[in-house]
């Protein structure tokens, strides 16, 4: 179920994307249908009660080098938090690379209505 | 192996972020390094011919790391990419004089030429989308390079699909990891042979498809290409059409379809579809244009759908159980129209930069006669144009009259029919090309106009006689067996490539 | 761009060295808490784009000049580079981890080998990539010369 | 778990204002509103690294839009694109949707991590060896900046290549007008 209304978010964004006619509202559903599949991608990975992956001190013992078994069995997935990682940066790369090219159409054509900006024919 | 894998992306990674410290005086030097590095490609992507191997990235064993792969495709591949943007980055050179903020393309290109090189090495599907986001921003960016309205339109167009793409590859790769746990492709390989594709994987193998097929331009997919390839400066449009949209679309398509689910009937079908319709459809439109370089763009979306039609027969073919022979025959075709048309579409669009150089315009009603005034342009014009049409021995003959074989041998008369039908539409475009263009009366405001020279002439006729070079890739047993039959290999044997990941 | 109240001013210019020396911990204690290159890099960029708000665009341009921001960009970049190519010298494979078990314990600030370097040149990249593109950002409307040729 | 869903439907709430006022500006500030929850929600989902990350991106983003839009006099913009068009979009995205619907039965539970399933899962290797082989803490940090760290070296040139682009797009003269040697036709 929560699985769902994730993709629900998906979705949303990507309505905005393909129906609105506003240039920055395109970029704001993108920036949707990013964090959908970023919190997708973590959800993935979550376990009830479980425990964030990072070892302290509680869970360490200096003496042995062992790792406790309630970090073990209880951590949750390590690789889709990474994966997200990187998927953001390269959300946040995409989206100043956009922003960049609808301030110099502003300037140019004077609106962000896509439909006005038609010199060039599909 | 000899070569250590990682030395694709790390040559061009490191002149791309050394180059713009350069700035405006080093522009020269600036330009000889980016020369070299592309050169060194090139001259490892031949040492690379025929080699094959598995590098662990950082010493760890897969799935615990990353693995590059270099087989018999990727080679292919990263040969194609090295002899396009060795030429396209010759030709800059002197081109790109006529724009500003010269270091910073370099740097976008071999950007660009590093995310191809790793998307084609990768061995890890997240990996792949990583490089697959980098050659798409840089792409994005070089589109809008000149700034003007047309550009940052076309941009702008370009990069809402694209990253709309990119977000349902990233989607499909979650499913993937959400249904089988693993991300590198051999596992996921031998993850799904065993578990057979359900819902989920059947899902991700939707949204791949249409997100690469939103990279290929596939005809429903289309809209951005004939806007955003006329509008980037011409080598970076030779290199759009000549390897972006193939390494992009078709090589992570192929890829994700036949070496990871695994061919059947209805996604071979799916891929003869697309791949007509985009053969038919681009024909038609680019008869209609007027703008010589929209005129190409549209040429290649009919170009990609041979591309397509030949591996989804080769797919439609291995899932049927029929002879394997005639299935690696088609792959054969699409592979080797691949590889002509990376040369040929490239040095169409480097000639017509020259044109438009030399000209001022892009439009064919303003032109004419420049046959005397740009004899090196119109040779090399010429024989890319034989090639795409099709005349014999040019190279373009031989992957249509493989395709057109493998069609009928395969009982499927019609698709030859259309193949013969698309190929007399491309003729028709390309004498309009030369007839407008080069032969008939020249206009009075053009009678001053250069022949573009140094390092533009250089490439365009290096590439020109590789293009009258290419048939012997089929011709002579030697480089056939060396360069295209172990590609066709790759994608008949299929999910066989899970054996690298070991038992 | 004009600078703010004489108040935000002061204000500004204590808080930007806090954000600063946070920036400065989250990117080197980033391989034993949460937080890391990345994270570190961007609340460095922040804090000099609170001073940008703040004092206006020609205040931070003494500060930080364009050209260096660009050039502390790549070197991040080429940083990073270096270390998984170092790693391809020193272990025999590109971005090996050539420095594990070289130094220091496990849970320690000085350990795990080239990871907090790589942290440190992550840092460095995307701190000044960003203030490089929001100032670019900012200055575009008023018709100045970015830093091109 | 009541927790998810009350974020889930705030971040949905949110998201589904920013798409559907006609001021930019609100629209905006309802997607930073959107991030937060976005940010909150991993932190609940045990990800502290990404919630983090998650937050300066979203300031950071939220300056760059607002850099976007603010100052520009046409910020009210309202409608959609042509009736027709706009209802074979809605239909289509509806169908994506209820097929989406049938994937997610195949998925395991929500939390239960299929790596838990998977006999000798990587992740599994990364919780009980991260901290020997890599000596890194953070098994987040070890995986992206020693596992799997050339995604990283790719995520670091996505970065540049974005920045380099946004500088590129944002200069002032793109083309010189010196070497024009041929007569510029009227176009």
């Amino acid at each position: 179920m929560p699985y769902a209304l994730c993709f629900l978010l998906f979705v949303i964004g990507l309505y905005c994307a393909v129906v609105k006619k506003n240039m920055v509202k395109i970029v704001l559903g993108i920036l949707i249908m990013e964090c959908a599949v970023n919190l997708f991608l973590v959800m993935l990975g979550y376990r009830h009660d479980g425990v964030a992956p990072i070892i302290d001190r509680a869970y360490y013992d200096p003496g042995t080098g062992q790792i406790a078994a309630g970090f073990i069995n209880n951590s949750v997935d390590p690789l889709p938090q990474a994966l997200v990682l990187t998927s953001i940066v390269i959300g946040l790369g995409s989206l100043a690379l956009m922003i960049s090219i609808c301030i110099r159409i502003y300037e140019k054509y004077g609106t962000f209505d896509i439909t006005q900006i038609r010199r060039l024919r599909g | 192996m000899s070569i250590p894998l990682p030395v694709f992306i790390a040559i061009p990674l490191t002149t791309a972020f050394v180059l713009p410290m350069f700035g405006a005086k080093g522009k020269a030097a600036a330009t000889v390094v980016a020369n070299l590095a592309t050169l060194s490609l090139l001259a490892l992507a031949i040492a690379c011919i025929g080699q094959s191997g598995v590098y662990e990235v950082g010493k760890w064993p897969i799935p615990l790391g990353i693995n590059l792969v270099l087989d018999g495709l990727s080679s292919l591949m990263l040969l194609a990419i090295g002899v396009v943007a060795a030429g396209a980055m010759l030709f800059s050179a002197g081109y790109m004089e006529r724009y500003t903020a010269k270091s910073k393309y370099l740097s976008l290109f071999l950007l660009m030429v590093a995310g191809m090189n790793g998307l084609v090495l990768s061995g890890d599907i997240f990996n792949l989308f990583v490089f697959l986001e980098i050659a798409s921003l840089a792409s994005y960016a070089l589109v809008g390079f000149g700034c003007g309205h047309e550009e940052l339109e076309a941009s702008f167009k370009y990069m809402v699909l694209g990253t709309v793409a990119s977000l349902f590859v990233l989607l499909a790769i979650a499913l993937v990891y959400g249904n089988t746990g693993v991300l590198n492709m051999a596992y996921i390989s031998k993850a799904v042979q065993s578990s057979g594709v359900n819902a989920g994987l059947g899902f991700a193998l939707g949204l791949f498809i249409v997100g690469f097929g939103l990279k290929a331009a596939l005809v429903p997919f289309h809209a951005w290409l004939p806007d955003a390839h006329p509008s980037a400066p011409a080598p970076i449009s030779a290199m759009l059409s000549g390897v972006l949209i193939k390494t992009l679309g078709v090589y992570a398509l192929a890829r994700v379809v036949f070496n990871v689910f695994g061919v059947s009937v209805e996604v071979g079908w799916l891929l003869i579809v697309l791949g007509i319709l985009s053969m038919v459809a681009g024909a038609f439109l680019a008869i209609g244009q007027w703008d010589i370089k929209r005129l190409m763009a549209y040429s290649s979306i009919s170009q990609i759908g041979y591309v397509v039609l030949g591996i989804g027969l080769g797919a439609l073919l291995l899932a049927r159980g029929d002879s394997l022979a005639w299935a690696s025959l088609a792959i054969f075709g699409g592979l080797f129209h691949l590889v002509n048309h990376a040369v040929y579409k490239s040095l169409l669009f480097l000639t017509s930069g020259s044109v438009e150089m030399s000209t001022g315009t892009r439009d064919l009603r303003e032109m004419g006669g420049l046959a005397a005034k740009l004899p090196f342009t119109r040779t090399a014009c010429t024989v890319a144009s034989a090639s795409i049409v099709g005349i014999p021995p040019f190279s373009g003959f031989w992957s249509k009259l493989i395709l057109i074989i493998a069609a009928v041998q395969a009982h499927f008369y019609w698709i030859a029919a259309v193949i013969v039908f698309v190929s007399l539409c491309t003729l028709i475009m390309y004498l309009k090309v030369q007839r407008y263009a080069f032969l008939g009366e020249l206009p009075e405001n053009l009678e001053r106009i250069e022949e573009s020279r140094g390092t533009m002439r250089v490439a365009m006729v290096s590439l020109a006689c590789l293009c009258v070079l290419m048939g012997s890739l089929v011709l002579v047993p030697g480089l056939r067996d060396a360069i295209l039959e172990p590609a066709v290999k790759v994608l008949t044997d299929g999910v066989k490539y899970s054996a690298i990941a070991g038992m | 761009m004009k600078g703010m109240t004489i108040i935000v001013k002061t204000i500004s210019s204590w808080v930007k060295v806090l954000i600063f020396i946070f920036g400065i911990y989250i990117i080197l204690f980033g391989h034993l808490t949460p937080g890391g290159g990345f994270a570190g890099g961007v609340i460095l960029a922040s804090s000099y784009v609170l001073l940008m708000l703040a004092f206006g665009g020609d205040f931070v341009q003494k500060d930080l000049p364009l050209a260096l921001d660009s050039k502390l960009d790549c070197l991040g970049a080429i940083m990073f580079v270096m270390i998984a190519i170092l790693g391809s010298v020193f272990s025999g494979a590109f971005l090996a981890n050539f420095l594990v078990d070289k130094y220091g314990a496990p849970l320690e600030l000085l350990s795990a080998g080239t990871i907090p370097l790589s942290n440190i040149a992550i840092g460095l990249k995307v701190g000044a990539s960003l203030f490089l593109v929001i100032f670019s950002l900012s200055i575009c409307h008023k018709g100045a010369e970015l830093d091109g040729e | 778990m009541a927790v998810f869903y009350i974020l889930l439907i705030f971040i949905i709430i949110a998201s589904l204002i920013a798409v559907e006022t006609t001021d930019l500006l609100s629209a905006v500030i309802c997607i930073g509103a959107m991030g937060f929850g976005v940010s909150l929600m991993f932190l609940f989902l045990r990800a502290p690294d990404i919630a983090i990350t998650q937050i300066v991106v979203e300031v950071l983003g939220l300056i760059i839009l607002i850099r976007a839009t603010i100052s520009r006099d046409l910020t009210f913009i309202s409608g959609d694109k042509e009736f027709f068009a706009t209802i074979v979009s809605v239909v289509i995205v509806f169908m994506i949707f209820l097929a989406g619907l049938k994937v997610f039965e195949t998925l395991p539970d929500f939390g239960t991590p299929i790596f838990a399933e998977v006999p000798k899962a990587a992740s599994q290797t990364y919780i009980e060896e991260g901290l020997a082989r890599t000596g890194a803490a953070n098994v987040v940090s070890s995986v992206i900046l020693d596992y799997r760290a050339y995604d990283t070296l790719g995520e670091a040139t996505v970065l540049f290549t974005s920045i380099i682009g946004a500088t590129v797009i944002l200069r002032r003269t793109a083309k010189r007008k010196t070497d024009t040697l041929q007569p510029a036709s009227p176009s």
